[in-house]
């Protein structure tokens, strides 16, 4: 039977599946429908200094094979994540990294440090991409310098796996994957969502109640596969591939496309077992492919 | 426990032009659910019902493993689900939510607008089985919007507003006449339907100290608390529908009503 | 009945449904389907100062509520337009724009001028945009310098009205819009197809001989919709909005997002009817909602 | 002049497991069409089938107004066809494409693989009422693969050859005695399948001074010419699949043989 082990930096997974952020809650949501124990990892949800009630509804817009979303980073805030939630998913067996947002870079910084002491945590998901939020978020993701400053200044204080998620909305992903790669980021995931917008022609008003939102799901996923494939391309660190993965073909192209572990986000919503089945699917297609470990697809395209 | 399943289609039967009632049989024996809870159905086959689409649990038979659902057809995801056909499988994440509480008193009133008719059978039901025989007040547009009420009428009195003034008592719920008296016969509402209903019962129970529980209908994209999209306002924050919800007490709503 | 007639600049458009270059041939094509007569306009196949042969094929994937296409700008030339084709369509009754694209400025100029003596053309659509082809093309519409070089370039000797196509692979579309209207655009139209990729799992190969190509469809309707209601309030000449537009309710949100017209692509493919539709869905929703004008819809959005 | 129509499925038969044909009714008279061309088919109700399918005009029965599509499941799109059912309605934009052309001589012999047979059927009939008897080579993989064989076997002699040699000649096509002749019994070869077994048939033409017609299956987005995706290499440069195609003489196409 194929491995499906995979390392990104320091970080061993039991499978190349992960779950994005703010679409598995904090695993507890899925626990009766799979077993988290048998993911490679999951990111809970954005995770701010302070507690966020996020925005106003309604946050959500179906779209054609896809969603936009307009959440805003509503948590309790990284104390309220430690003292609460931290104590009841801790002893799942899996990698539970946590997705870290902030409006300044000294937010980055203090909420990097408080979970630095959690043990049961190895790694963050550095968020300089989210397009919901007024402040900081998406800000960070989109210009160069600003990127490295906040992956700079928290490398300095955290010590674990340090992955960054990346914005695709920009003109060139590679400079900006390596430029954290140079702030050094263990590793880059991508794509967070696409800066969206949906109208009521009825009502004659924007259907989000902060206008614009973030857009995932199936319809996204070549805009995602060709930013993986370029990044992978760029930079030396493991890449992490999302966006609108939703069967284990979609989630093998992005492991061809070069990215050594993938997340699977809204596809959750409408079968909330995908993710099982996914892994279920890698492991097969190795099998019918007589290859013997997953490794060997990461970056595997083949282009003449 | 929430269950990812796929039942089998017993019947589809068309209530009126925009209603269907789906009956639905479970492989094996039935998880126990509450009033108010709902489930969240996978749309196969439609071109642009790309999420599931959230539906009250109508009713429950325990005896036979069938929940019924009540659909009506209002976009894609409802039309293609109303073209079900008996033996077609559907996939259902369920049950969800927090539904309905019993009531302290015996005295309650069931209020439903349009679907929201929906979860108050299976509520009305269950407080027969719990010796409480429940009044149901519906309203509808026209005569031709009321649906099943002979089912209601199995299980308790049943009052009916029309706008149009074709069936039961011209007006809105709030206008029929055991609204109107100054000793209501029910300390308890139970209500599902358009917001503007709801908010009128909501105002109405307040200010003469009877319990309004109500059910929301927001947007939503999981329907188990993992993507807080569904939001409504409450003294506490915001709080998700699908999770703390759809079913409210009205005071716990930051409402402006 | 209300009024359909827009003006974009100096150009009078019957109605505000024009057709996406790329997606229309010639208008000929769809001659059978529709009365070209009756639409607002039709932009033509882009025309580079050469003929060119186009991406070897395969040139298309198909993607959840979208495709790839990696066409590559295959054209018979600016000539072969002027000799071949223009006296085969100069009678139609609807303004033709043609799309002209370039690997340098000079082919631009040159391109541009020779549109510019031919009478029964009103105006060109400057494509800066183009995923597909190796030099030039997006290349130029992607960087704020070279957009508004080349549309300077073409203005200069360019008389009639001059749209420019804007890429969507950016991170600020404003700026490039407003660079380019300082250039001297008449109107700026967008977006172009969003650079995407797909990957055949079975071969391990790219679907499209080119690796990457352009997303267009459905699937792209949030971000150009975004776009497009960022761009109307960042500039003053008329924007042009497309991006996935299937039905009269997708035009429309284009126009409430502040378009003055809209093209619609893709969707001709599977309804080759669905100009006509739209022209007449619109009219509906005016008579609906008890508007005389079609130009009340350009950025009627409400956001309170 | 193309058409854009609504047609009734008058029956959805069976053949294979793989393969079904539908009969569609034509609502008034049928304009004419010739061999090779196909339609685009719309595949409502589908998930991820969002462009149109182009499928081979199979039959044309002009005295009903009735054509015949023969599909092959191979992915979502083919499938939600071959689930459709009497009454249903499809839509086509028709009819597309170069067809076949006549030949010289009365000597021809039509060949086809997998789906590839589709467009053979229609042109067979047409031969036949052009006073030709055609005769036709069918390749499949194994016996459970030929489909149809009897309405073949009405318009000329049916040559079979199986690679498990369940049915007819062991082998592919090109192992067929009739192929092995030193003066074969055709001038003219028209094909329909795999591109590797046409190409094969192309060599054996051109060695032999018999003209070979292929019919191509590129992918296509539009059907008529305005999308230039489907672009085949050919001694002219690039030309469209759809439109220039899909039938080519096989010494026009810049194939590698
Ligand atoms: C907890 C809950 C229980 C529900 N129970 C029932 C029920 O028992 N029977 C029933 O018929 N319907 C019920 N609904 C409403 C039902 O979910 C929507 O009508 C359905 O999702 C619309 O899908 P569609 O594809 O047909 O329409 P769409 O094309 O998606 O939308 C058509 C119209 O309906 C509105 N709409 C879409 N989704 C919702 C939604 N979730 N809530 C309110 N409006 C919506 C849209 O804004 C639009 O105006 C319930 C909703 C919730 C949240
Ligand atoms: C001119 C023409 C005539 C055709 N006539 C017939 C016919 O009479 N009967 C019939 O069964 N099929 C015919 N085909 C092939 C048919 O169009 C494809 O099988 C169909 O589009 C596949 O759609 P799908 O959604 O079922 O499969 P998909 O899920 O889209 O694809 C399944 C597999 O089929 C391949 N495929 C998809 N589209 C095409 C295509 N256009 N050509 C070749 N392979 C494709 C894919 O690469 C994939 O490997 C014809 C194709 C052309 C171009
Ligand atoms: C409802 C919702 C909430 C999200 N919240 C976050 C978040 O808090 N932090 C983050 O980095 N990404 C967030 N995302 C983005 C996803 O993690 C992921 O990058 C994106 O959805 C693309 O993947 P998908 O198409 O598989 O969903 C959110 C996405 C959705 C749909
Ligand atoms: C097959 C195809 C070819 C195209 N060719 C061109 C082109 O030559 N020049 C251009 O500016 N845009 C071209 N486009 C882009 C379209 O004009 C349009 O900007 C894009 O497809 C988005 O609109 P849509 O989603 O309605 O198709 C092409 C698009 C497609 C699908
Ligand atoms: S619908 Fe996802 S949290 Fe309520
Ligand atoms: S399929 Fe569009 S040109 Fe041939």
């Amino acid at each position: 039977m194929g491995n499906l082990k995979v390392q990104l930096g320091e970080l061993t997974l039991s499978n190349p599946v992960m779950t994005a952020s703010g679409t598995f809650g904090y695993g507890e949501e899925y626990a009766d429908f799979v077993d988290i124990n048998t993911l490679g990892g999951i990111v809970v949800k954005g995770t701010t200094l302070h507690a966020r009630e996020g925005n106003a509804y309604p946050r959500m817009a179906e779209t054609a094979k896809g969603m936009l979303n307009a959440v805003g980073l509503q948590n309790k805030g990284v104390d309220g994540f430690i003292n609460e939630i931290y104590p009841r998913i801790k002893n799942f067996k899996t990698n539970i990294l946590v997705n870290v947002s902030g409006s300044t870079v000294e937010e980055y910084i203090e909420t990097a440090e408080k979970i630095n002491e959690l043990d049961a945590i190895p790694g963050i998901e550095l968020n300089i991409s989210c397009p919901n939020v007024k402040e900081g978020g998406m800000a960070f993701g989109t210009s160069c310098p600003s990127a490295i400053a906040v992956a700079n200044a928290v490398r300095r204080v955290y010590k674990k796996h340090l992955m960054v998620k990346l914005s695709p909305n920009v003109t060139d992903i590679t400079e900006i994957a390596k430029g954290v790669e140079g702030a050094g980021a263990d590793s880059v995931s991508l794509i967070n969502t696409l800066l969206g917008m949906a109208i009521d022609v009825n009502s004659r008003k924007p259907v989000l109640s902060t206008i614009t939102g973030g857009l995932s799901g199936p319809c996204i996923k070549p805009v995602a596969l060709r930013m993986v494939w370029q990044v992978a391309q760029a930079v030396n660190v493991p890449v992490v591939g999302m966006g609108g993965i939703a069967s284990t073909e979609d989630a093998i192209e992005f492991l061809l496309a070069g990215a050594s572990a993938i997340q699977i986000g809204t596809a959750n919503f409408i079968d909330p077992t995908i993710t099982i089945k996914v892994i279920n699917g890698i492991r097969e297609y190795l099998e019918i492919n007589q290859m013997d470990d997953v490794k060997q697809l990461t970056g595997a395209l083949i282009t003449r | 426990m929430k269950h990812i399943t796929d039942f089998t289609v017993v019947t589809n039967q068309r209530e009126t032009d925009e209603f269907v009632v789906l009956t639905l049989q479970h492989p094996g024996e039935l998880p126990s659910m509450v009033p108010g809870q709902f489930a969240e159905v996978r749309v196969d086959g439609a071109e642009n019902a790309f999420l599931r689409r959230p539906l009250s649990i109508h009713d429950v038979d325990y005896s036979n493993n069938t929940i019924k659902l009540l659909i009506q057809e209002v976009g894609e995801g409802t039309r293609v689900l109303a073209k079900l056909k008996s033996g077609d499988q559907l996939n259902l994440v369920y049950p969800l939510g927090t539904g309905y509480t019993l009531p302290k008193s015996n005295r309650v009133l069931l209020v439903g607008g349009g679907c929201g008719v929906a979860p108050l059978l299976f509520l009305g039901r269950h407080f027969v089985e719990n010796g409480i025989r429940p009044k149901f007040l519906i309203g509808g547009r026209t005569a031709a919007t009321l649906i099943r009420l002979d089912a209601y009428e199995q299980l308790g009195d049943v009052y009916v507003t029309t706008e149009d003034g074709s069936a039961g008592h011209k007006g809105f719920v709030i206008h029929h006449p055991i609204m109107k008296t100054e000793t209501p016969e029910f300390d308890h509402i139970y209500t599902c339907g358009p917001d503007a209903m709801m908010k009128v019962l909501a105002k109405y129970a307040g200010s003469r100290g009877i319990t309004c529980q109500v059910s929301l209908e927001n947007h939503m994209a999981c329907g188990f608390g993992a993507c807080l999209c569904c939001v409504t306002p409450t003294v506490d924050g915001h709080k998700c529908t699908c999770v703390d919800g759809p079913v409210f007490d009205s005071k716990y709503l930051k409402w402006e009503i």
